[in-house]
């Protein structure tokens, strides 16, 4: 199964740009992956994966301004993350909790990225807040641009707010409250929805009426679409159009993209109890990573030694990170008391 | 200095803010040409316009949500919610979100930000519009929790919290918005988050109270003055979160006892810390029990008057517990 | 201006049905009025008004199994209460604060109703929260049907809830939330939006991107439906096919009443801050009341004598009620400390 | 008497009064066919059928409010909250609702429903799967707030629970899920919901403390004793909303000195009121300040094992702090 790149904006990505975008997906499966062997091995104490999700991740970080934008995402986003400047240091530091962490200096669970200097805003662990958050940001945008303090082409400045959650999560209010607002004030703001089918153990069909969640988009005034989730290039192409919008003055978009969690919930779940072993194995076979890889192999972009080189690269990124993580010290156990109150600032 | 509300005292202080700092804007229900149903922002509209004073959708929790994103992009929002009663929507996104942003990030991603809310009884609004909801968020930290009783503090102190770095909950007794009247100094001043005030100086008890109820202290206090024999101290607490622990010691060293005054409903309310704190720190400075006189322990205030009445501290109760405890 | 009643359910409806419509409306329009006359006189403190929404209200009241289908009304519902079966003594009673009134010994602020008698569920103010809990009642009366405790046939028991609230309570997450179970859950369930275009000052286009909240639905599973809801007749039919719907394993509907709220918001607004005086004369044009009073005069059901009749009765009850409730006493100080917890039950 | 964990305790409640009354359902996230992410509904969805072992959209705020509106049509709901950190959402359906309908219907609504949810620290859970909540809800007239510690309390309060006629929110200390095991009687009992449990009688120093903190001072009273000298009362709370007046005064009628055990955060915490209680009706009775050992006033219990551990209480800090107590 190849992915179409014949139409959209993904026609027109370079053969770096492509490379790219495999090597973040390959260095986001094979970080995963580490994570949980290591839990398998006892070395951490919890993982929560992004794995299946790669293609909708990087498909939509490519299509925003990496590091400028506002990105708020979700526990699974570690392409997502990855593709915009997380290094697997960061990761792996936050699996151990290790001092220095980037996120939190460790002091949320592993998977709660954050990173100021990237524009990657902290996440917490109850599902959709960010959503209402990420349209506050937006409106923040259009306010700065509006009264005049940034040039609204000033590509220097964030331009939107792009958001994750997963398809369950649209259950809560705080969504409905989030795309509202996106609605009413035709904000810059874009909500990606990894629908994986499943939210933990429930289906799609106990969180909701409807066949599609861009199908709520209607609801807002807002622009929804679907798209493959695991077609990298499918998502791209729908994530540009978002962003066009988003830059110019078109209001908000919902992006549904369909996809599949091949693993467990996370590593305190155990996946069996509410799906069939066929089904997982079904969608294995839709795999995002090695679609793109057959992909870019038909386009001659890639090859099998380039395929090795990278491998060996990712496995030596993983390798050095998790080894710097291990032998990193733990925070001190007063290190809880920091960071309570900011401190006041010159006015 | 001009004598004013305390309602136009807080109007005031916004719109200097506004003025000086373009990233301060006003969101809510009803704040933008309506002036606010009790008419905290009127004029503002007209004078900042829509982008700057904004007409929200009736749901609370995404007013402090798009706060909270507009605090991270470094903008200085001032959300109104419009009775303390509808706060509770907004919870999550206070207690999990804006408290806890600064530290979860480990001191990167700031929310500063101001929620601002009338609060409390006595104004015949029934179970839902006479709530007072400090004790829910003085358990927060990472939220500081103001409450002004005075004209001058109420400008001062929002002043201080549309300029703090951290989530600042304001919480305005609105009993007192046109009620209470004062002098508010001329020109550009500031009242510190932190410290409490002592709003009348007494060497028999101390009474601890803010809101509405520092008034009713002050005025309780000041009838049994007048009455002869019993000269209490009043404490008007100011800001909840962080509490000033060195004021409430200083006063109870000097007198050995000590009353606490809370609108609220009485187990867990505020002054529940406030005693824990004095039992503690404060023991051997004790001379008698600690007393609370609050709210009663039932769902909410009701709306008919008796019933109101009878939930409600006001100047007889307070003088009478004041009393009681003095003749301990 | 006259109503439309010669297709849909309205068409059976036979004159005694449309004498009681008739004067229903007409009862809560003097009772709201005498309400605002005792606001100005000092004599109450607050008054939330229905008028103007009459139509909608007693149009959705009369496709219900009055007394018997459980329902969860909005402050603006007198005449839906009224039609149930409160009374004019018992609204009096709730405005004068007076002991032993029905819907909460007056705890509650005025047009806070509730008649467990009636199966009407005591309200609160916060909006929106009805809803969630209005499909939890639609829950428990499928569970009840499929877990066999109840036939579904049994027109003595609840067989739907129906639940009101205002367009701009649809921004809640709360509103979310329950039309989401409702659609889910496929729950005999009825929601009526009414409609009236403010949010106190706040115009619909700063409530949500949509131009219906009828739209909404389609996020929902849920079937959507708008009527002019100063037709009581195009609001009867439409809700007869819903109360359809819900008896008959069919699953939920929105319902949007379009309306005009023609006093201010509440005794404590004031309406000239936000809109203008002709907005308003041009929709007292369009007054529930007297179209439907033009309609029956048309179709010879209502006289001038009969009209006559009625106004007078209709003053005489609204006299009555507000003498007693004058001449009541309050409740006691120490009521306020009743019914905090519901003692134990014989299992 | 079996010997079982505290989870099998409840679940063996939850299925007692599912085979009893058939109005009793359970929803709640994954409580179906996956039986709860910590297994407490393991096997219902089984037994019962889907049903009356709902899988609920991912919405705390409906799942209560849910539950609120079946047990008005007079359902005997059982709501699962996944951890108590995500209560939030709902916390206006709990407090404003559910809490307050018995007394706005002036006792003619009745809700009621039980709200289970497991709460607690020290399970590297970090900031979002350690929240304890209680402090919250017990400032809540018309809630009950029940927070067993053994297995046997557990299935008795929870069957109480099912069975009252209020609404009950059942908080579940899940760091003793498994650690904690206790014989169960065999056959139908209750445990009665408003009165506290002595843990172990001792004449020098009261402890107060519920949940996983009432097993931690009962170590940490056994082995001051074991080590001679300091012979400490534990009293299991159990019952947070009514609190037991009754039992922590004759408690500190014995010893004089009390000192309170909470895992949350320490300001405003429920401590605060247990303290305020005692130095009001207990003054006299008081030889030495009223201490609390308790989390630290920081938003929540971090990720990383050296900071949670420092903020989390342990059998050795409480040792320490009954001994400081002791020796006042
Ligand atoms: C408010 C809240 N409730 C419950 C949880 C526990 N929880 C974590 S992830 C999850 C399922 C999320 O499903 P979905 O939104 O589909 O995202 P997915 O994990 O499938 O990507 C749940 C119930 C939570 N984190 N927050
Ligand atoms: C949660 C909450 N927030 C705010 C209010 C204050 N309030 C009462 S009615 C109202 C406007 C309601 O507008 P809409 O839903 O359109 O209903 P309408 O009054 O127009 O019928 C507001 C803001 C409230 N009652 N509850
Ligand atoms: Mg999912
Ligand atoms: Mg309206």
């Amino acid at each position: 199964m190849t992915l179409n790149r014949t139409a959209g904006s993904s026609a027109q990505l370079g053969e770096a740009a492509l490379l790219e975008m495999y090597t973040t997906m390959l260095l986001s499966r094979r970080l995963d992956e580490r994570a949980w062997a290591l839990h398998r091995q006892g070395k951490i104490a919890f993982h929560i994966s992004g794995m299946g999700h790669e293609a909708a991740q990087v498909g939509a970080a490519f299509a925003l301004n990496r590091g400028v934008d506002y990105v708020h995402p979700y526990y699974r986003d570690l392409a997502l993350v990855l593709a915009i400047g997380v290094t697997p240091m960061d990761f792996m530091f936050s699996l151990f909790g290790k001092k220095g962490e980037l996120s939190s200096g460790a002091r949320q669970m592993p998977s709660h990225f954050g990173a100021k200097h990237l524009n990657i805003i902290s996440g917490s662990s109850p599902v959709a807040t960010q959503v209402p958050q990420a349209a506050g940001l937006a409106f923040a945008i259009k306010y700065r641009q509006q009264s005049g303090l940034v040039d609204p082409n000033d590509a220097t400045q964030p331009r939107l707010a792009f958001t994750c959650l997963g398809e369950g999560s649209t259950s809560q209010g705080e969504w409905h409250e989030g795309m509202n607002w996106a609605g009413v004030h035709k904000l810059p703001f874009i909500c990606m929805v990894q629908n994986n089918l499943y939210a933990i153990s429930v289906k799609m069909d106990s969180q909701m009426g409807v066949a599609n969640v861009a199908d709520r988009a209607s609801a807002y005034g807002v622009h929804g679409v679907w798209v493959d989730g695991n077609d990298i290039f499918a998502v791209y192409d729908v994530m540009r159009e978002a962003v066009d919008r988003a830059y110019n003055g078109g209001g908000a978009t919902l992006v549904e993209a369909k996809t599949y969690r091949p693993v467990p919930h996370s590593s305190d779940d155990d996946d069996r109890s509410y799906r069939t072993r066929e089904e997982v194995e079904e969608w294995k076979k839709k795999d995002p990573l090695i679609r793109m890889q057959t992909t870019l192999l038909n386009e001659g972009i890639l090859t099998k030694d380039l395929i090795n080189e990278y491998e060996n690269r990712a496995r030596a990124d993983v390798d050095h990170a998790q080894q710097a993580a291990e032998n990193a010290p733990y925070p001190e156990a007063l290190d809880v008391l920091g960071a309570v109150y900011a401190p006041a600032e010159e006015v | 200095m001009a004598v004013m509300t305390l309602i136009d005292a807080l109007r005031q202080g916004m719109d200097e803010e506004m003025a000086r700092d373009p990233r301060v804007f006003i969101t809510g229900e009803d704040v933008g040409p309506r002036g606010g149903v009790f008419r905290a922002t009127q004029g503002l509209h007209e004078k900042y316009g829509s982008a700057r004073v904004v007409d929200s959708p009736l749901a609370e929790l995404s007013i402090v949500a798009i706060g909270i994103g507009a605090a991270l992009a470094d903008l200085r929002p001032i959300c109104e919610i419009q009775f303390a009663d509808f706060i509770h929507p907004a919870f999550n996104q206070i207690v999990n979100e804006a408290a806890k942003f600064y530290y979860r990030s480990n001191g990167t991603w700031r929310v500063p930000m101001v929620i601002r809310t009338p609060y409390g009884g006595g104004i015949s609004g029934g179970l839902y519009h006479s709530q007072s909801i400090e004790a829910f968020f003085t358990h927060v930290p990472g939220l500081k929790v103001v409450v002004p009783s005075t004209p001058k503090d109420a400008k001062g102190l929002l002043k201080s919290a549309v300029r703090d770095p951290n989530p600042v909950l304001f919480l305005e007794p609105k009993k007192g918005y046109r009620a209470i009247k004062g002098e508010v100094p001329d020109g550009e001043y500031t009242v510190p988050i932190g410290p409490a005030r002592t709003a009348r100086e007494g060497r028999d008890v101390s009474v601890f109270a803010y809101g509405m109820m520092a008034h009713y202290a002050t005025m309780a206090a000041e009838k049994l003055a007048r009455d002869g024999g019993i000269d209490a101290e009043v404490i008007d607490l100011r800001t909840l979160l962080p509490l000033d622990k060195t004021a409430i010691l200083a006063s109870v060293k000097k007198t050995g006892k000590a009353l606490i005054v809370y609108e609220d409903n009485r187990t867990m309310g505020y002054g529940a810390e406030v005693a824990a704190v004095l039992a503690d720190e404060g023991f051997e400075l004790l001379d008698a029990p600690i007393r609370r006189l609050t709210g009663l322990d039932v769902p909410a205030v009701p709306f008919s008057h008796p019933m109101q009445e009878h939930f409600m501290p006001n100047p007889e109760k307070i003088a009478a517990a004041i009393r009681e405890l003095a003749e301990y």
